[in-house]
């Protein structure tokens, strides 16, 4: 486990930082950078570069081209400048050059926060990873966590303080947001309004209640594009008050999705995935996933049944099976057959498993479907058991969707002279329909206070630049209650401002600093004085976490008669076909898509990558007369958008489904011209789903960018999936002996047993849900870069992980499998013999070993590479880098030039860390983890020394469900697979 | 030659070149030689050349170049830097051959060409024959002879030569 | 009429040949020796620093300990260049008047840092860490010479890579007692067979494994 | 000189057509094969200047690449090679059949091969060059690549790996060319002194003559010359069966379905050469009649190539036939998919069909005399020959690559303009040196032809070897 340090260098600069005025800051964080200079400021050869879209590449440049290769002309003997070594003016206690510091702070998501630890060396966050002791993730982080640091670096931030054009100072924002307060103590801030993102910080909810204080009849809103507030109705109508539902994944054997994507984008995603992984092993403890869902999402692909279904008709199934459970009076069939034979087995398997099931509702599906789930949950006994119901967690900070008509009936009523919005780009991301830029431009102080200049920003007349979260001291609760602190790992790379020291402007307190605020705060809290409570300070900062702060359970009494009433409201009816919205697995609601990273992320399903398709089912897009990629134009009530299509297999028929936040105009290079603008389709009373889709034909042809092309595993034995009930009765055994054991060969294999180390690697199909964390993390720890959308279409992707999808049975309803491939280190690795300069070969202790400085990129290897995991770099991916994206790079890791092949290493600059530390110390290696292994929730990488025979990676490749990639080519990979086990249910076959 | 003199005599055909070179050669005339536009046929034994050292030393160049190849390959890669490449077996491996016949037939050739400089003493743009503007033909479509004479004997020989057959006798200047 | 060319002619082209030859062959000896002459390895070479500082000095007369100043040398990959405030540590008491360090002041005063100019430069694909071969007992002298005898530093080993491969394939001969890793006068006992005996216990005290897998250094 | 009807030669059918037409006296041989030389045609000028307009493609194409990357070209994952490995292969290819028709026939006394061996053996050069261009450009950095494939002291204790095809390719690319061209070279000695002797103004006579290196003719040089010249034609023959063996390790070494190949060397020797007479007879064709060399290269030189291609491409049917069958009997389903299904019916079929055609069929229209005595025909038939030869690379580089072992990874490869420019720009660049080298040098071996001519005057090679 990362040794964690308390405060960091930073900590006496709890007030955001100008740092343009404090030389002291600057030579913080540049001098140590070039002090130990492995950043990419030291890159020599290797030229810097972070990830962002590479410059288009034109013919139009051609003096350019010749001047360039008049340049490599010049290449050659002549030696190179010497370089400086810039040293600390004053030496910072804490830190040592190329020293990784770890660093307990958390990140919220709508308000819902993963705890993380981040690893800092020369003073800056150069890897986001989970942290262990927080109960939400316990370690895992997701792929948005994971690239929260490129948004750190990003030069297209905001800056600085804004009004009507004009730059502010800190202290002059001060002084004008003090003359507005105080023109509204007159009454009572009746003109006054916020728009907040959801939040659940204590210290934030604690600043607001002073400011409602002060301003008694000052309006809060909260509102968030990708959450309604079905969920909470949901409860209303069960329990007659709001509670958040908590599932408990460990005991459940039998789970029911209603639509409820519960492995991904859910605030307790990481927790549950690795609930749900642990039990994917076959044997009695082996649960069992049904999901009821449109289209394929993460959870349907990890499903062991999927019920393909428009979400308009997940309510008549829910209340099928609630019927059928009893949960709900008077059963009624349902026409399809199979759909009612299906509710009828998944309610016997629910039934046959009390209080050892789980059904959970899906945040997109009305208020109705969520009362029916806790009603069905009663009736099974869960709760207490499997599912546990606390108070909500984000108080008065939870969004509603009506949050936005009721100001935008303010504004219009002219009720609102001063609107502060930190809520995430209203204008963008606002229903259709209702024109919130216009309204906000007639509020005379509009404040908005983002990370970046977007949509919203255009429309006010403040504009507020944010400090990002790694820059700012804050608090943060998870979904179950436990609170974090935010600490800052780096001084504020742009002049900004953090949403404490925004709302303390309010009660003229700015300059107090958030440090300040949230100190006082707990201390006050905690009742502590002094040391006695500096000691728990550093404690909680040190661990990440503020102990027993998790919500307590509570027993909330069902009205079933309210759920009955409530489950009887129709379905929604209309002509033509469904859309379906959902929040991007890139881009989540459009907040994300300026992040490089997360727009060339693969969709987990389909594998597009910076776009976001129409997607419908084969049968449905054969039935409009639709190809592949063809443009069509979407109405629904009278608006339009002109969006390709893309067929998705297993998609539910007669329905089409758009992801949410792409299509921006916000001006950033990145998200410029990316995708289509689902919001234009999405109305406040359907904000999810909606009857009466026109789909019409269109012409022109677009090519999306796939990592993947080719869905079919052509019946070869790549990605290997068993019924649990053919597993358990042996077949499938001996299938796998063909797939592992020796290979006969003329080469004598070398003998690795001498050795401490022989490294290798386990993934365990039966664990991955595909959700794409390890990617990112591989991103980020590798310095790979991003290409673009027209490089990745010629085939150019850098990742050095990619999760192969696999698709087997009916298109229309078909199974699945995903698997991470990366490089298997193959023992007799055909890849290290064609290599002419002998730039990639063999360590002792087995790994394949990619020497980026000796390669001239003969691309031999490549071709060689039967994993095809090589990726090599075709054009100067970088360009020339912003300086402050140069702080991005890992610095123990070569940033790669134009020319060189590059590939997974099995992070071996963890590896030599962890040996150097070891053997200055006298010891051997105690604990080395890859990037991926690291980051994964679901535990599916495990990276180990297999000649230590107690290492789980030793146990895994031991294993029943062992099995080796290829292995009747005796490459003899390092990396080996355990075959996923589904657990179908009989009655249903 | 140090006081001799060179004459040349151009004869039509084959036959009458070879007849006059034997008879002078008979009579223990000094060095003799042809000059054609094409090899002749049996000229060696006409002039009792001695075997050519070409195929020796092409046979000595190629086997240096196989044995370097040899210990090129297996120096470099297995004892300077030993290195695991793919598990791929170590000395001595199939995957010299190559390189050890391309090296050999290099250096074999590169000395053939070497040696036949050497042998001719080439490059040697100009020689005394080429004062003899009619001389040109000896690479056209005449056969010439040539033989070294004392100068005192000049008169003599030219005579012998049109005596066998010579259409044409021509002596070869001084050189000042 | 003449010949075409003048006897002249033959001594000329024989001539131009081997010259032809000769350049060829020359240049590509050259090249071969100019990277292995102390001028290609940039040896003994001037470096003129924003600030006189005379090791010589600091070493031999304030008898200085090298890891006073290269803190991070037995932690780090990196040895540590030190701060201005260090340089201050004495100079705030001691020849703090004098000229020659009006840079340190200033720096320390207006907060901008000296700009060294860096002598010992591994390319930034090479991954030297300095920490690991102190705690194996190399000396600062194996790498850096005697540094208490120079007036400004120069590099004295090439710092090729084929020059770190000699020791990382045999690295007995450079090792030292873990007490005379900064000693600059230390030498090996004369007695080869003593000198082997101490070398040999070294690499078993030390437990001294060096490597020569590329990801040695390069990642 | 005045040549008697053609007519006359086809008087008897079973009477071989004499190599030579006329009885022409040396002289006469001399003036005809130096009249290009000594007064050259217009046509010349026109051609020269297009060829280099098409270099200047080459250098526009290679400027890019080194100043932009390999990104410029269509090359991607899983296609790691592309044009330039294809092109690479290819004209080595051709290269082949100069070295083999100079040196091969030599050795078998074939008599008919004096009139077109000097002008194969500029072929194969001016080939080669064009070939060793690519496995430097195609890397992605060459400015190291140019010293890093050769075994030079370096500093850094590190060598090549001679396990690597790719160094291989390096020693039998650089070793084909220099003995190519010293043989080339030794060939050309006596004629540069004929020009130097035949030439009336001072100014070529002094060129040739520096060239000429001082050749008399002396029986004492021919002496040596003679076995020089027969040794280097014993080293090249197994030389040009082994660079292209070699070419084909690059593949059949690897264990790409496609590549893995056992069958390759002899197979790529045999492509090679079908692929070098089919260039040969496209050169020659035209330039005989230009230079009206009818009676020097004759219809039945023509008609022996033709022979030639024949064989080889029935060499090179032989070789599809048993990848197919071994992919069939070896069982490897990853093989068998590759032969069966992608070649057959996947995005590149049309292009494997073409390679069928031109490869395999095209040739066989040899059987009839009419096909091969017809200039038209043949022309064509050479130049088909030579794009279904490109095409069988194509198919074999790319199709291979494209749908490998995981489907996963699978892709599709589009050359760019950049491709196509080097492309273009290499033929350009080939005809360029080759029509320097029909200005400037005897394209026809004279002093072999005369000694042929000579011969047959006397009745000694009457009509010559049997082709």
């Amino acid at each position: 486990m990362p040794s964690m340090k308390t405060l960091p260098i930073l900590q006496d600069h709890g007030q955001p930082q100008r740092l343009s005025g404090k030389p002291g800051q600057r030579s913080l964080w540049q001098s140590i950078q070039e002090l130990e200079g492995r950043s990419s400021g030291r890159a020599g050869e290797f030229a810097a570069g972070a990830a962002e879209v590479p410059p288009e590449l034109s013919r139009r440049s051609f003096l350019q081209i010749l001047g360039a290769s008049a340049a490599l002309a010049g290449l050659g003997a002549c030696q190179p400048p010497r370089e400086k070594i810039v040293p600390y003016v004053k030496d910072p206690k804490e830190d040592r050059p190329g020293k990784r510091f770890h660093y307990a702070t958390a990140l919220a998501l709508d308000g819902y926060a993963t705890g993380l630890v981040l690893a800092a060396s020369d003073g800056r966050p150069v890897k986001v990873e989970g942290n262990p002791l927080h109960p939400t993730n316990q370690g895992a982080s997701s792929a948005w966590d994971q690239a929260a640091l490129l948004d750190l670096y990003d030069p297209q931030r905001a800056k600085g303080i804004w009004r009507r054009g004009q730059p502010l100072s800190w202290r002059g924002f001060l002084a004008e947001v003090q003359k507005l307060a105080r023109a509204h103590d007159a009454d009572g801030g009746a003109k006054l309004a916020f728009l907040v993102a959801p939040d659940a910080s204590p210290l934030l909810a604690e600043l607001r209640r002073r400011l409602s204080t002060r301003f008694p009849r000052a309006r809060f809103l909260a509102w968030a594009p990708a959450t309604a507030d079905h969920a909470a109705e949901g409860a209303r109508i069960a329990f007659g008050r709001p509670v958040d539902m908590h599932l408990r994944l460990d005991p459940a054997r039998v789970l029911l999705s209603l639509d409820a994507d519960f492995l991904a984008g859910h605030g307790e995603s990481l927790r549950l995935t690795r609930e749900f992984a642990r039990h994917r092993e076959p044997g009695a403890e082996m649960n069992r996933l049904y999901v009821a869902e449109a289209a394929m999402t993460v959870t349907g692909a990890a499903a062991d049944h999927r019920l393909r279904m428009r979400p308009s008709e997940v309510a008549g199934f829910a209340r099928a099976v609630a019927a059928h459970l009893g949960a709900l009076p008077g059963a009624e069939a349902l026409e399809d057959p199979a759909r009612d034979r299906a509710a009828r087995v998944v309610a016997a398997d629910l039934a046959r498993n009390r209080g050892r099931s789980v059904v959970t509702a899906g945040e997109r599906q009305p208020a109705a479907v969520h009362a029916l789930a806790h009603a069905m949950n009663a009736a099974l006994g869960n709760v207490g058991t499997t599912v546990v119901y606390t108070k909500p967690v984000l108080g008065d900070a939870t969004p509603t969707a009506a949050a936005l008509a009721e100001l935008a009936k303010a504004i219009q009523a002219g009720q609102v002279d001063t609107l502060v919005v930190t809520a995430w780009n209203p204008v963008y991301a606002a229903p259709a329909g209702l024109d919130l830029g216009a309204l906000l431009a007639k509020v005379p102080n509009a404040i908005y206070h983002s990370l970046r200049d977007d949509e919203t920003s255009r429309r006010c007349s403040w504009r507020v630049a944010a400090s990002h979260p790694f820059e700012s001291w804050g608090d943060a609760r998870a979904r179950d209650g436990s609170v974090s602190l935010v600490q800052p790992v780096i001084a504020p790379l742009y002049e900004s401002v953090n949403a404490a020291d925004l709302f303390a402007a309010f009660l003229e307190q700015g300059d107090k600093g958030a440090f300040q605020h949230l100190r006082d705060y707990w201390q006050a809290r905690s009742g502590l004085q002094g040391q006695a409570f500096q000691a728990r300070w550093e404690g909680w900062l040190t661990r990440g976490l503020v102990p027993g702060t998790a919500e307590p359970a509570d027993g909330p009494a069902l009205n079933a008669a309210a759920v009955a009433a409530a489950a009887r409201s129709p379905a929604p009816k209309g002509e033509g076909l469904e859309l379906a919205l959902a929040p991007s697995y890139g881009v989540f609601d459009g907040r994300f898509a300026t992040n490089a990273w997360l727009q060339e992320l693969p969709d987990p399903i389909t594998k597009v990558t910076w776009d976001n398709p129409a997607y419908l089912s084969e049968a449905t897009a054969r039935r409009l007369g639709l190809a592949d990629g063809q443009v069509a134009t979407l109405t629904l009530q009278g608006r339009s958008v002109q969006a390709p299509v893309a067929v998705m297999p297993g998609h539910a028929d007669d329905c089409v489904t758009l992801a949410l936040g792409y299509g921006r105009s916000d001006g950033s290079a990145t998200s410029k011209g990316v995708g289509v603008d689902a919001y234009e389709l999405r109305t406040a009373p359907d904000a999810w789903f909606a009857v009466g889709l026109g789909v019409a034909p269109g012409k022109g042809k677009h090519k999306f960018a796939v990592t993947q092309g080719h869905l079919s595993m052509e019946g070869r034995p790549l990605a290997l999936d068993f019924d649990a009930q053919e597993w358990a009765h042996g077949h499938g055994g001996h299938e796998l002996e063909a797939q592992r054991g020796p290979v006969p060969s003329a080469q004598p294999p070398v003998d690795y047993s001498k050795e401490d180390y022989k490294w290798g690697m386990s993934v365990d199909l039966s664990r991955c849900t595909g959700c794409n964390a390890c990617v990112v993390a591989c991103q980020e720890e590798n310095n790979i870069p991003v290409v673009g959308a027209e490089q990745v279409a010629k085939g150019r992707n850098m990742a050095w992980l990619r999760i192969d999808r696999y698709f087997a049975g009916p298109a229309a309803d078909p199974q699945t499998v995903g698997q991470p491939v990366m490089c298997q280190h193959c023992e007799t690795a055909p890849c290290e013999y064609v290599c002419p300069v002998n730039a990639t070969v063999h360590s002792p202790e087995g790994l394949n070993e990619m020497v980026y400085n000796r390669c001239v990129g003969t691309r031999y290897c490549s071709n060689n590479c039967p994993y095809k995991v090589r990726r090599f770099n075709f054009l100067d991916w970088r360009g020339e880098v912003p300086a402050v994206q140069t702080m991005l790079f890992n610095p123990d890791v070569t940033v790669r030039s134009r020319g060189v092949m590059e590939k997974c290493t099995y992070c071996v600059q963890r590896i030599e860390r962890a040996r150097i530390d070891a053997r200055v110390a006298g010891k051997k290696i105690e604990f080395v983890q890859s990037a991926c292994q690291q980051a994964c929730p679901a535990e599916a990488i495990v990276f180990g020394n297999l000649n230590d025979k107690a290492s789980k990676v030793a146990r895994l490749q031991e294993d029943a469900r062992r099995y080796d990639l290829l292995h009747d080519l005796g490459t003899r990979p390092r990396t080996t697979y355990l075959a996923r086990i589904r657990n179908p249910n009989p009655d249903l076959a | 030659m140090s006081a001799g003199r060179t004459l040349l005599g151009k004869y039509p055909d084959v036959d009458s070149l070879f007849g006059a070179a034997r008879k002078l050669r008979g009579d223990g005339a000094g060095r003799l030689n042809f000059y054609s536009p094409f090899p002749l046929e049996g000229a060696e034994e006409v002039l009792g050349l001695r075997k050519s050292p070409i195929p020796f030393i092409a046979g000595a160049a190629g086997f240096t170049g196989v044995v370097s190849a040899v210990l090129m390959q297996w120096w470099m890669n297995d004892v300077a830097y030993p290195i695991n490449v793919g598990n791929r077996m170590a000395v001595p491996t199939p995957t010299w051959v190559p390189i050890m016949f391309e090296l050999g037939v290099l250096l074999a050739g590169v000395s053939i060409f070497m040696g036949l400089m050497a042998l001719f003493r080439f490059p040697q743009p100009y020689s005394p024959l080429s004062e003899v503007e009619a001389f040109r033909s000896a690479t056209v479509d005449a056969l010439w002879l040539s033989v070294n004479v004392p100068a005192a004997d000049v008169e003599r020989t030219s005579d012998e030569l049109r005596r066998l057959g010579a259409v044409d006798v021509q002596l070869v200047p001084e050189v000042a | 009429m003449s010949a075409l060319f003048s006897p002249r002619w033959n001594f000329l082209s024989r001539l131009s040949l081997v010259v032809v030859a000769a350049g060829a062959v020359g240049t590509l000896v050259a090249l071969w020796g100019y990277w292995r002459t102390p001028y290609g390895e940039r040896l003994q070479e001037e470096v003129v620093q924003p600030v006189m500082f005379d090791h010589r000095h600091h070493v031999v007369d304030d008898l200085v300990d090298c890891r006073y100043c290269h803190f991070n040398v037995e932690r780090g990959a990196s040895a540590g260049i030190p701060s201005t405030e260090m340089c201050l540590n004495c100079h705030s008491q001691i020849w703090n008047k004098s000229p020659k360090l009006e840079k340190v002041r200033e720096s320390y005063f207006i907060g901008t840092p000296i700009e060294w100019v860096r002598v010992h430069q591994v390319p930034a694909f090479a991954y030297f860490n300095h920490s690991i071969h102190v705690a194996k007992g190399i000396g600062c002298v194996t790498c850096h010479g005697r540094v208490d005898k120079m007036p400004a530093v120069t590099k004295v080993a090439s710092l090729t890579m084929s020059w770190c491969l000699e020791c990382h394939r045999n690295p007995a001969p450079n090792l030292r007692p873990a007490d005379q890793i900064t000693s600059m006068a230390w030498e090996p006992p004369s007695d080869p067979a003593a000198r082997a005996a101490l070398a040999a216990e070294l690499m078993k005290k030390n437990d001294v494994q060096s490597r020569v897998s590329c990801t040695t250094c390069h990642r | 000189m005045t040549p008697p009807a053609a007519s006359a030669v086809h008087r008897d059918p079973l009477a071989e057509t004499p190599l030579i037409l006329g009885h022409p006296s040396d002289l006469q041989v001399n003036d005809a094969l130096l009249k290009p030389i000594l007064d050259p045609n217009r046509g010349w000028k026109v051609l020269a200047g297009l060829a280099a307009a098409g270099t200047g493609l080459l250098v526009l194409g290679i400027t890019v690449t080194l100043a932009r990357g390999i990104g410029m070209w269509g090359n991607n994952q899983p296609v790691g090679w592309g044009y330039g490995i294809i092109n690479f292969v290819w004209w080595i290819g051709i290269g082949h059949a100069g070295t083999l028709i100079s040196a091969i026939l030599l050795l078998f006394q074939q008599k008919w091969r004096t009139s077109i061996n000097r002008f194969a053996e500029a072929m194969t050069i001016f080939a080669v060059m064009q070939a060793g261009l690519f496995p430097l450009i195609h890397t992605g950095r060459p400015w190291l690549a140019i010293y890093w494939l050769f075994p030079y002291p370096n500093t850094m204790g590190i060598w090549p790996n001679f396990k690597s095809p790719l160094i291989w390719d390096v020693f039998a690319v650089s070793t084909y060319f220099t003995i190519s061209l010293l043989f080339w070279f030794i060939g050309l000695i006596p004629d540069l002194a004929a020009l130097r002797d035949s030439a009336t103004s001072r100014v070529q006579r002094m060129a040739y003559g520096v060239f000429a290196l001082g050749w008399r003719g002396s029986a004492r040089h021919w002496h040596h010359y003679k076995i020089a010249y027969l040794i280097l034609a014993a080293l090249s023959t197994p030389l040009v069966l082994s660079v292209h063996s070699i070419v084909s390790f690059d593949f059949a070494v690897s264990q790409l379905p496609g590549w893995h190949t056992t069958i390759f060397p002899p197979y790529f020797v045999a492509g090679a050469v079908l692929s070098g007479f089919a260039m040969v007879l496209t050169l020659m064709i035209p330039t005989r009649k230009a230079f009206r060399f009818e009676n020097l290269v004759t219809e039945r030189h023509l008609e022996n190539m033709a022979k030639v291609m024949l064989v080889t491409s029935m060499i090179v049917s032989y070789g599809y036939l048993l990848e197919n069958f071994m992919a069939w009997y070896g069982g490897s389903a990853y093989e068998a998919h590759l032969f069966f299904k992608t070649r057959l019916t996947g995005p590149y079929a049309p292009i494997y069909f073409m390679m069928i055609a031109f490869n395999v069929l095209v040739p066989q229209t040899f059987w009839w005399k009419r096909a091969r005595t017809s200039l038209t025909w043949l022309f064509i038939a050479s130049i088909l020959v030579n794009v279904g030869m490109w095409a069988e690379r194509f198919v074999i580089i790319v199709v291979s690559l494209h749908r490998d072992f995981l489907p996963s990874s699978w892709g599709m490869f589009f050359p760019t303009w950049v491709d196509w420019s080097i492309y273009i720009g290499t033929i350009s660049f080939f005809s360029l040196l080759f029509l320097l080298f029909l200005r400037f040098v005897p394209s026809v071996a004279i002093s072999e032809v005369k000694e042929l001519n000579h011969e047959m005057r006397h009745g000694q090679a009457g009509t010559g070897g049997h082709a």
